[in-house]
């Protein structure tokens, strides 16, 4: 380990070598945690606030990355508006009860747990470990910055902007006519 | 102007008769009532042909001054155009295709005449002389062509024309079979005529370098002096390429042993046997044949197939017309046995006379037809010679014209049919030929059937004008049943069927206007053209000038016709010109007019009247009667042609059908899709068995897409490992 | 040498304005049937008038492809939008334009579903004409199968009793055809990467690496492999025995339109893909499978005829019937002799005009009877005196009566045939030619059968009794094609002029060693009049309708095969007799 | 701005939260049964996708192939972080609907009570 540390940490000032690691170990504790929560939790309601922490982290992830915009972002679009449909949903159908959904502890599981882990397992030796001298920032300061953001979006990624857009819409469209009464 | 650029009005000048007829006819016929109408369409339908016939005189006129020996050729527009082959549709103005082209014409326009006439009560009067008109100029377009595709246009042409007038009155299903046999018939040579048009191709693109041509392979100016040098050397070449081309002449000409559709074609009205299945479209395989015979002349065994089957049809044909009774039949036989003539005159290669028998029995026979037509209308439709007799008194006319023609066929001296027949077996008996000992025989068996000519020819017109009795006074209605042309009373709309599709079919409503209503419909209903049958109580009546009028003109030629031909218009000289140049020395030579030859025949001749005038002057011999049962078995299995056509078509017909039925129902619905049909199956099986895994639960869906990415990203980060690490 | 990108032009407006037409109609009310038609009339009216424009702007003269259109797409895989139009397609363009036409004109007389059945007329419209101009094989492909889903829909939704067997045959014989083929093209840009490093689905490039045999340079046992992934697809389509049994169903079940297209434009893809694809590309292996497939031809020649003589159902035989008429433009196309690929390629059009006629022609009858079936019939010539005349013309144009234009394809297909087959030419020998010319015979002899059951005889079903006869816009309907068979019968020169180059560079392409072939690429040889390949001066392809001046030849025309050898002519005769394996 | 910068621990930890998190993801989107957790997981996944973008465009913009393009100016990242949001919010609004939908239909929204999809 240490050495795949020199590799990240050598071009950093020393000085400076605990803070960003400590800030990074904590909130990827809590987003670790909160991720196993949402799957672990019986109650819904419960897996919808590890959810909500688990975004935070990440939104805070986004901005150690420098990526500000998209960190508000996060914290707006998730943490404010899906998660509040969310939660809205499961008020309306009240199935917050504990046990509305008995789960049943069925081989399923065992054969998802494993290969989640073997998925896991492949993702961090095939894709992540090699890039582990990869420890210092390429891209450019402001590449998260909202100037930059918009630049990108509104020049080169024009076409699917639009497109998103028309998702959405039509996303709209749909919602109401499924949430309409008469169908 | 050019006289010879009319010989394209002479084909064209018809055709706008034929469009007009189609176009307007009925327009014309509805709009002045049936009588003018009829006479004005008429009057439009023989126009065109009397026009072409005066052209062609003129033409003739100007090739006489150009000398006979001149050839000519016409292009009026390329057809097709390609690198490798250009066809023109080109006109050949010779002494041969103007020969054709005037008989074409001149016996066209007279019997258009008679048909005015004869056709004056039927309902589809301006179909038939749109078709009559199309013939003509198909008819034109044969004889004129100069290349052979164009030649061919014509070949099939007049094979349509003929279809549509067989099965002219087409609510006889009789009629309709009858035209279906005499087009497949024809197809069927003109699969070798085709055949032999591309071997021709073939050998002549092999022997002549690209450079001499402009692509134009198959001009008749093209093909005919190469081929004398091309195949000189190689007989056998040249015998395919002719035997091929026979394979056409006898479809078309109907010669052993596809002749047997013309009997049949006799359900034609009468005018169309005259003009098509006598004068004319019959002729067209001599005509091939004369104006291809360079290839006969190269090829001795071509020539000796060509005699041998002349000869054996001619013979044949008239053994068959003794156990003929119905007139056209035998009109028919004696057609087939004078084309065989005619093809012992080119087997023996002395094609000026087949010509010159193309021409006289041109004359007599539409002669003959168009009085048997005149007695069949006198006779109200019936055809049967044992109802006649005795009928020179009613149809004077008719009768002595009529004799004429039959002592010109009979080869009678100095009628057209005896000097035509005379050079025919002259040159046969006196054939240089290589193929010789056989054309020899041919004219030996010719001059038999010369007898038989006779004979039966006394038969047919004893039988109809003379001996005694009349013999329909003795008949009930019940006898008259052939010649029975359905005149459209099926078509007649009876009370009852009325009543039986009151309705409109597969329901009410027709939302689209298809169906007639119940007004409309009794509107159309026609009154049924009642069709008397001959009874005893018929008095026959002779017929309109309108048609009497070509009987005399048609008799006229055959009496000086011939005489005429040959020492007036000297036609060997004549017709010599496109064929000597081509031929070797001494194929042809002048044939001694020998005594012994010319009394062979007149004898021959006599004889044959003779034994006609002892058996039939009495009347209708016992075993000739309605009872066939009674008659001598020879004369009734002559009468059923011994058989061969019986043979042909069923073996054909039903043979064919059983081939294609088993080949249907047994290789394509059987084996290829049962295949096919298998392989779906195994499809199915193998679906329900992977159908259990759809249990329909998302989750298990997930799961199974998870455990297929993780699969997939596995077998991924193998082979990638074993490249040596992703990036 | 790489193609600068030219953008859209005439023949993606050409392509595209029926899936335009198709999207307006989806825009209609579904209760507005009058609107549907007009839009679906309109639009195919228009895109006719578009591919007239485009044989306006169209120059015979050369064999080269032109209007090319190049717009860069999937630059790694060198998959590209890429269009042109050669003499091989022009006329197949028009033909489609036309049939497609007629056919939606002819449409008023559906009634139910009238706006699915417009818009899967004009997608179907849209597909074929992509088939015939693409010049990438991936686009080709994807034209290909996505013509098969309208055509599917047409025939299973609007179909006859057992439309549903039929349109699933007919989809999976061709899907399971064509499937071969895309192994096929990805083995050519395979290849072509092979040889220059490249990928590339556009078969000019890969043309262009055959002609100067680089492509199969490495590869040459895979040819013949190859070479059947491609025509096995295009056997399904022509069809050719004895993959043909998809056809009758699909012909007899589909309604009247589908027929029309079904005989008139589907079936051309097969032939066409033959000239497109397995002419040029297979140089090496083509000679040894010109028995097997004119072998195919001749079968399908005489099965097709002697199987439709027994048909009880119209339009049954009318499709057997289309199976010995593509076996006349097979034999021509691979007797690989100027006459005879004329002739083929000219009765691919013939037969789309005569068929599409006859089938529409017992589309006015059935919409009157609703049945098919010749006992229903009989004694008709009487009650539709014109009917029964248009039939009849058409029905001769059918047999190949000389002056329509049946004959001319069917005689210059048999004379190439014979030509070769007497030359021995790649094994061949007399009796295809001679067995060939026999199928003339028989389709006499069926479709004069058929006109007889249908029109002779006494009118004996009293159901007939009250049909009326054709309406005016029902005659100018088939008129139209009447006036294209006796103008393809009596000026062929109109039609053959425009393919002959190009048809000689294909059989150039297909027989002549590497180096003497023509190349799709290289601007800068032509085939001239005479049919020569020829050098010119440098031209672009804008340039290419001036007439260039021709320069040395390259390599001759070989117009006419010669006799094999003086000993064959007397075996002639005998030949025919027994046919040598 | 070396402030920034020196907030960062080294791309591989980024990535294997990343992946952790879309494994978590995936074990909850096949066992729980509830549709509307199965829900949260989704978007738990999609997170984490939308981290390891992010990440790569920060730290490696030229492993993400686009070699045309030089790697500082690579926006691909932050771009496809902003759709995949979107297509998250479009998603759930829908699948919501379609939710509230079955439950009306059929008061429970188990999944494994739902087998329409089979054949």
């Amino acid at each position: 380990m240490e050495g795949i540390w020199g590799a990240g940490v050598a071009q950093l000032a020393p000085t400076q070598v605990g803070g960003p690691m400590l800030l990074f170990a904590v909130l990827a504790a809590v987003a670790v945690a909160s991720g196993v929560g949402v799957v672990a939790f019986n109650s819904p309601v419960r897996s919808a606030l590890c959810l909500i922490a688990n975004f935070l982290s990440l939104a805070l992830l986004y901005f150690t990355l420098g990526a500000e915009m998209l960190g508000i972002i996060q914290v707006v679009v998730y943490t404010g508006a899906i998660m509040v449909l969310f939660l809205f949903v499961l008020m309306l159908l009240n199935l917050a009860a504990p046990g509305a959904l008995r789960e049943s502890r069925d081989l399923r599981r065992l054969g998802a747990g494993a290969l989640a882990a073997a998925l896991f397992v492949l993702v961090v030796v095939q894709a992540v470990l090699p890039l582990q001298e990869a420890a210092s920032p390429q891209a450019a300061d402001y590449y998260g910055t909202p100037m930059a953001l918009g630049r990108a979006l509104f020049t080169e990624y024009v076409w699917p902007f639009e497109l998103a857009s028309v998702l959405l819409l039509v996303g709209i469209v749909g919602s109401i006519l499924l949430a309409k009464r008469r169908v | 102007m050019d006289p010879f650029a009319l010989i394209w009005w002479i084909v064209l000048l018809p055709l706008g008769g034929a469009l007009v007829q189609a176009l307007f006819g009925g327009a014309v016929v509805r709009g002045l009532g049936p009588q003018n109408g009829k006479k004005v369409m008429g009057f439009l339908a023989v126009l065109p042909v009397a026009l072409s016939f005066l052209l062609g005189v003129a033409v003739l006129q100007a090739h006489l001054e150009a000398g006979a020996g001149t050839e000519r050729t016409v292009v009026l527009a390329p057809w097709i155009d390609l690198a490798a082959l250009k066809v023109d549709f080109a006109a050949r103005v010779d002494s041969l295709s103007l020969l054709m082209v005037l008989v074409v014409t001149g016996v066209g326009a007279l019997i258009h005449l008679y048909a005015t006439g004869y056709m004056a009560e039927d309902r589809d009067y301006t179909r038939f002389f749109t078709y009559m008109n199309l013939f003509v100029v198909c008819m034109l377009v044969l004889v004129t062509a100069d290349n052979l595709p164009l030649l061919f246009v014509g070949w099939e042409g007049v094979g349509l024309c003929s279809y549509l007038l067989i099965g002219f009155w087409y609510r006889d299903l009789a009629n309709a079979k009858a035209a279906n046999k005499a087009f497949i018939v024809n197809r069927i040579g003109d699969w070798g005529f085709m055949l032999g048009m591309f071997l021709i191709l073939v050998c002549i693109a092999a022997s002549v370098p690209e450079a001499q041509t402009d692509g134009r392979w198959l001009d008749f100016g093209f093909i005919l002096p190469r081929a004398a040098t091309y195949l000189a050397d190689r007989p056998e070449v040249a015998t395919a390429i002719a035997l091929l081309l026979f394979v056409g002449a006898c479809g078309k000409s109907a010669q052993f042993p596809l002749y047997f559709w013309l009997p049949d074609a006799m359900a034609g009205p009468t005018p169309v046997s005259a003009l098509i299945h006598a004068a004319t479209m019959v002729t067209a395989g001599v005509y091939l044949v004369s104006r291809m015979h360079i290839f006969y002349v190269l090829s001795p065994v071509a020539s000796a197939v060509v005699a041998a089957a002349g000869a054996f049809t001619a013979l044949f044909a008239a053994l068959v017309a003794f156990g003929q009774t119905d007139i056209k039949k035998v009109l028919a036989y004696s057609t087939v046995s004078q084309l065989g003539f005619m093809f012992i005159a080119c087997g023996a290669g002395v094609y000026w006379a087949g010509m010159f028998h193309v021409a006289t029995h041109a004359f007599f026979k539409a002669l003959l037809f168009l009085g048997s037509g005149a007695v069949i209308y006198a006779m109200a439709h019936n055809q049967d010679l044992r109802n006649y007799g005795n009928l020179r008194k009613y149809l004077p006319i008719t009768c002595w014209t009529m004799f004429l023609g039959y002592l010109a066929i009979a080869g009678v001296p100095p009628l057209a049919g005896f000097y035509s027949k005379e050079a025919i077996l002259g040159g046969a008996l006196a054939s240089r030929h290589a193929a010789a000992s056989v054309a020899v025989w041919a004219g030996w068996i010719g001059l038999v059937t010369a007898a038989l000519t006779a004979a039966y020819m006394t038969r047919l017109t004893v039988l109809t004008f003379f001996s005694g009795e009349e013999r329909w006074r003795r008949l009930q209605p019940a006898h008259a049943h052939d010649g029975h042309h359905g005149h459209g009373t099926e078509m007649a709309v009876h009370p009852e069927d009325h009543s039986h599709s009151a309705h409109a079919p597969h329901g009410h409503e027709d939302p689209h206007g298809f169906f007639y209503t119940d007004e409309e419909l009794a509107a159309r209903a026609e009154p049924e053209e009642h069709h008397h049958e001959l009874d005893a109580s018929h008095e026959p009546k002779e017929a309109p000038p309108s048609m009497t009028f070509p009987l005399v003109v048609l008799a006229l030629l055959s009496v000086v016709g011939g005489w005429g031909l040959q020492h007036w218009a000297g036609l060997q000289e004549f017709l010599q010109y496109p064929g000597v140049q081509l031929l070797p020395k001494g194929t042809i030579q002048e044939h001694p007019h020998g005594v012994p030859l010319m009394a062979l025949s007149i004898g021959a001749a006599a004889l044959g009247i003779l034994y006609g005038w002892i058996v039939y002057r009495r009347g209708l011999p016992a075993k000739e009667g309605f009872d066939e049962s009674a008659w001598h078995p020879f004369r009734r299995w002559a009468g059923r042609q011994f058989g061969y056509d019986d043979l042909v078509v069923h073996t054909g017909v039903q043979g064919g059908d059983l081939v294609a039925k088993s080949l249907w129902k047994g290789f394509d619905a059987g084996v290829i899709d049962g295949i096919a049909n298998g392989l779906g199956v195994l499809a199915c099986g193998l679906g329900r068995g992977l159908k259990a895994i759809q249990t329909g639960f998302v989750r298990s869906y997930a799961l199974l897409m998870l455990a297929g990415a993780v699969a997939l990203l596995a077998y991924m980060v193998a082979v990638l490992t074993r490249i040596g690490g992703g990036n | 040498m790489v193609d600068q990108p030219t953008g859209f032009g005439v023949l993606s407006l050409l392509v595209f304005l029926p899936l335009l037409g198709a999207l307006l109609t989806l825009a209609t009310p579904r209760e507005a049937a009058g609107l549907h038609r007009t839009f679906a009339i309109g639009t195919t009216v228009a895109t006719f008038l578009v591919s007239l424009w485009v044989l306006a702007g169209f120059h015979g003269g050369t064999y080269h492809f032109q209007m090319v259109e190049f717009v860069p797409w999937l630059p790694q895989a060198g998959i590209h939008y890429r269009l042109g139009v050669d003499g091989i397609s022009i006329w197949l363009i028009l033909l489609t334009t036309l049939l497609t036409t007629l056919s939606a004109w002819f449409s008023v007389y559906v009634r139910e579903r009238t706006k699915a059945y417009m818009v899967f007329l004009l997608l179907l419209e849209t597909a074929m004409l992509g088939v015939f101009v693409s010049l990438d094989m991936i686009l080709f492909y994807t034209f290909f199968e996505a013509s098969l889903i309208p055509m599917y829909f047409l025939i299973s939704i609007w179909g006859g009793e057992k439309r549903a067997y039929a349109s699933l045959k007919f989809f999976l014989f061709t899907f399971a055809g064509s499937i071969f083929m895309l192994v096929g093209m990805v083995a050519l840009a395979k290849l072509h990467q092979q040889a220059t490093g490249a990928w590339s689905f556009s078969i000019l490039d890969i043309q262009s690496e055959v002609a100067s045999g680089r492509l199969w340079a490495g590869a040459l046992q895979t040819q013949a492999v190859v070479f059947w992934a491609f025509a096995v697809a295009f056997l399904v389509k022509c069809p050719a025995f004895p993959l043909h049994t998809w056809l009758p169903d699909a012909h007899t079940e589909a309604p009247t339109a589908g027929s029309i297209i079904l005989a008139g434009v589907l079936l051309k893809m097969g032939t066409y893909g033959f000239l497109r694809f397995c002419l040029p590309l297979f140089p090496d292996v083509i000679a040894n499978q010109v028995p097997i497939l004119c072998a195919l031809a001749v079968i399908g020649i005489l099965y097709g005829a002697a199987v439709s003589a027994v048909q009880p159902d119209v339009k049954r035989l009318i499709a057997y019937s289309s199976v010995a008429h593509m076996g006349f433009v097979l034999l021509g196309i691979f007797s690989l002799t100027p006459t005879g690929m004329v002739g083929g390629a000219y009765q691919q059009l013939n037969h789309g005009i005569s068929t599409g006629a006859l089938f529409l022609l017992v589309g006015l009858i059935y919409e009157r009877r609703h049945t098919r079936l010749f006992r229903d019939y009989g004694g008709l010539k009487a009650q539709m005196p014109v009917y029964a005349a248009l039939f009849l013309i058409i029905m001769l144009s059918s047999v190949g009566l000389p002056g329509t234009n049946g004959f001319v394809g069917e005689f210059l297909s048999l004379m190439g045939s014979f030509e070769a087959s007497f030359a021995r030419r790649f094994g061949l020998n007399p009796a295809y030619a001679v067995l060939a010319a026999a199928g003339v015979i028989l389709a006499a002899v069926y479709l004069l059968w058929m006109f007889q059951k249908m029109f002779y005889g006494p009118l004996t079903n009293p159901e007939n009794r009250r049909l009326k006869d054709l309406k005016p816009w029902e005659v100018a309907l088939v008129m139209v094609f009447v006036v294209f068979v006796f103008w393809g019968g009596l000026r062929p020169a109109t039609f053959t002029k425009p393919m002959e180059a190009s048809l000689h560079a294909a059989r150039m392409m297909a027989l002549n060693p590497a180096g003497q072939r023509p190349d799709w690429r290289n601007l800068e040889t032509e085939i001239d009049p005479k049919g020569n390949l020829v050098r010119v001066e440098p031209r672009t392809r804008e340039a290419l309708v001036v007439p260039p001046a021709y320069g040395e030849v390259i390599a001759p025309a070989e117009k006419h095969y010669p006799l094999a050898g003086r000993e064959q002519a007397p075996n002639d005769e005998t030949a025919k007799e027994q046919p040598r394996a | 701005m070396g402030e920034v910068r020196s907030l960062m621990a080294p791309l591989w930890m980024y990535l294997a939260l990343g992946a952790f998190l879309f494994a978590t993801g995936v074990v909850g989107v096949v066992s729980r049964r509830n549709p509307i957790v199965i829900f949260m997981c989704i978007e738990l996944m999609l997170n984490s996708v939308n981290l390891t973008f992010l990440s790569l465009a920060r730290f490696a913009p030229w492993l993400p192939v686009a070699h045309e393009l030089e790697p500082k100016a690579w926006m691909g990242g932050p771009a496809a972080v902003i759709f995949v949001m979107a297509v998250a919010a479009a998603e759930v609004a829908v699948g919501l609907g379609i939710i509230m939908a079955i439950f009306r239909l059929r008061d429970e929204v188990d999944v494994d009570e739902m087998n329409l999809l089979r054949g």
